[in-house]
């Protein structure tokens, strides 16, 4: 049975290791926030210049000078540190940031990401996407498997405007774990919980190569 | 060396009094990250004064009501240089239409480049774009078998930004995010606008915690009847 | 959301400790203007270790027995990479017989290419040193009329700072000018190490004044018996 | 009769305008604070990380983290601020300095500065010298019309390596305050008290003009 989205975030969760900073994009991304394992201590960056993200306010404490990249009041923790959008970005390309998560419309074999802009409809912008995709030095991809036409979204070459290239590593979809191989091809290491294999190949349009050791999630 | 006591001149009334010479056509940095952080009294008193064919390089470009926005109501707006222009209604209808003319660039391109200007480079490199179209035209470098884009310094006329602390010498101090594009606009401004919720007298400030030194702000004022609107009310419950 | 409390495991014991992996033929950066906010403590300890073969990355070479001229004493220095190195007999002794090599870079480009490493940029342009000998082999480019050297960001095994206040997570504050180089190299380093006069936990501190973000430094130790020397001491009298 | 190099100073404090950001070199422009006109408000710019930069401190008031660029202890003054050495030569390169007052070796008529390096000498290094001149808006160099041997170090081209090129815009020697024209040449404005021109024309290497108004110096 394909994952929820929060099923989805949950096993990106296990990916965190302990002292990773981390910047969860807007979407599923942000849910991982809820599912961080016991023992794992990890910082949350926020692109609008924060550093330990803390949860959303009490009602009634929002302040409105504290709020996400998605715009959402939210709270500091202790060890917090407010910065720049320069020094923010500074971070991100020199590579400080441990991983970066982020959701999709399309993902190629070789790691190419679309994910801003489709042609015909209104663009609202890139936003932080293409900065955190060109630098980050772990890029996980949270993302439907297949469109709502059942259409897949890993491909072997994206049809809607690059967003970057060559960066995605690895892609928690509903279906299954894959890994981006360097040199090319989505490597199925884990199958969603009673999804076969074969369920996963026919809607992966892009090259799909079969991990010896393939095996179901574990959350 | 003697004591000196500098009390430069740089205190402006209020917003009308601190736009005053910004006409039509100028270019404008206005900092802010959605409506946090956003000048709103010079917003306001460019939109009373009514000009025209603006280019704003602002990160976002407001709400239909609020921010930019109301500048894009009034048709002030000839070009927005922005990283996301989401949730504006009138926006979309005017960039749709053709009377807007939108640049999107990268938001860390977009701070970068502001700060080049503040920091006297013509240029900087970035990866942020390599392969897209965002590339289209530019100039790519590769440096230890990286590729970057060269990505030029904004160039503006006046950069209006918001702080939460200021002092007659131009010294600003933010507060939590509403930090963001402010103190790289700052610098980078031909002449840069500072709205502050309190201003204070030279010397209130500690000098170790100033977030913009007052060598980049020509003008400042205490602005009033802040509404620091919120766009994504989010809470939990206790 | 949960809460979310951070503890990262930076903390070290001491400067010994927190220099153990340095070794022969390392690039280092080290922060400080003259004597004026340097690691004493960090220096002390790569003395110690004997450490040798080192490239250092710093504005300013120390004096014969205080700061960076401590292990150049040792002879433990291979090159040094300054923008002045004025006060400093052995030094000088060293660069005539040709024991040491010393490549001279203007202040503001040092400072430059060091910030640049830190905001993941290549190289920067500046137009410091253009028709000088700084700009042999260089490349010049001219941006709207004016010509720029391109200089490429510094790359460093380890940047060693040192701070005012520091916390667990490693967020740091520094006091005064002693700040200088500081926030630039620590967040320039691959590893880098803070030492400061007083670490505080996480919490302790303002968000809103941190100079460095302590996803930047690596290690962190409270540093002792600070000498802080004074090259100038200059006064008036009441 | 020459100026003494406090009278240098003194001259150059009267080309200070109220609300100047000014960065003072080490020497003789150093004492250009000591004679600020009464009237004129200006901020000093330390380029070690201060602006605002004060007095040297009252005996057993010095602070060792405080200090200026010449490495001498020093103070603040209310609205002084600290930075770090990325910022301090961004204002700097970005040209919000109004002035920048430097000593020199040689000065030629093209503007051209040698200040840092005599062949054969120990070379201590450009500091920040290369940084002002290549970007200060207004550079006046405070020096000695010739050396201790009596040649002029006004040339029309500098024999030592340069600083920078182009940069000068006015020098206040011992004997005369000259401009720099934008097309090349020292033009005689001022002679010091008791100084004639033609002393000045022959202690002057490089082209000298005199200006239709030259007169002599007042403090």
């Amino acid at each position: 049975m394909a994952l929820t989205k929060e099923q989805i975030a949950q096993r990106i969760a296990r990916e965190l290791q302990d002292g990773f900073y981390v910047n969860l994009g807007i979407g599923i991304p942000t849910l991982v926030a809820n599912y961080i394992p016991e023992g794992i201590d990890v910082v949350l960056q926020s692109e609008n210049g924060l550093l330990g993200m803390g949860p959303f306010p009490l009602e009634g404490e929002e302040d409105a000078d504290l709020i996400n990249a998605g715009k959402q009041t939210i709270t500091t923790i202790p060890g917090s540190s407010f910065f720049d959008s320069a020094v923010s970005f500074g971070m991100i390309r020199a590579g400080k940031v441990d991983l970066t998560v982020l959701g999709a419309m399309e993902v190629s074999e070789l790691g190419d990401i679309a994910n801003w802009k489709i042609p015909g409809k209104m663009v609202k912008g890139m936003g932080g996407a293409m900065d955190l995709v060109a630098s980050a030095r772990n890029i996980i991809v949270a993302m439907m498997h297949t469109n709502p036409k059942g259409q897949s979204k890993l491909l072997p070459a994206c049809t809607l405007p690059l967003t970057g290239v060559k960066c995605v590593k690895k892609i928690v979809s509903d279906l299954a774990v894959l890994d981006i191989l360097p040199e090319g091809g989505f490597l199925l290491r884990e199958t969603a919980p009673g999804v076969s294999v074969d369920e996963i190949k026919q809607k992966t349009a892009g090259r799909l190569l079969v991990a010896d050791d393939v095996k179901p999630m574990e959350f | 060396m003697p004591q000196i006591e500098s009390t430069m001149k740089k205190v402006y009334k209020d917003a009308t009094d601190a736009v005053a010479d910004i006409n039509d056509g100028a270019v404008l940095m206005l900092g802010g990250f959605g409506l946090c952080g956003i000048p709103e009294n010079c917003i306001a008193a460019l939109v009373a004064k009514a000009v025209k064919d603006l280019t704003c390089i602002s990160n976002n470009a407001g709400v239909d009501d609020f921010g930019i926005g109301l500048m894009l109501q009034q048709k002030q707006v000839k070009k927005m240089v922005s990283s996301y222009v989401g949730e504006n209604e009138e926006f979309e209808r005017q960039m749709l239409s053709g009377e807007l003319e939108v640049e999107l660039i990268p938001q860390g391109t977009l701070a970068t480049r502001c700060m080049a200007a503040g920091y006297g480079m013509p240029a900087i490199f970035t990866p942020a774009g390599i392969g897209t179209e965002v590339a289209a035209g530019k100039e790519v470098r590769n440096f230890k078998g990286k590729d970057y884009l060269l990505e030029e310094a904004f160039d503006a006329d006046f950069a209006i930004v918001k702080a939460w602390k200021g002092d007659t010498e131009g010294n600003l101090i933010y507060r939590a995010t509403a930090r963001n594009f402010n103190p790289m606009m700052a610098m980078a401004g031909k002449i840069t606008i500072a709205e502050v919720e309190e201003l204070v007298p030279a010397g209130s400030l500690d000098p170790d915690m100033i977030h913009t030194p007052g060598i980049f702000v020509h003008r400042i004022f205490e602005g009033k009847n802040y509404e620091k609107r919120i766009e994504q009310r989010t809470v939990r419950k206790k």
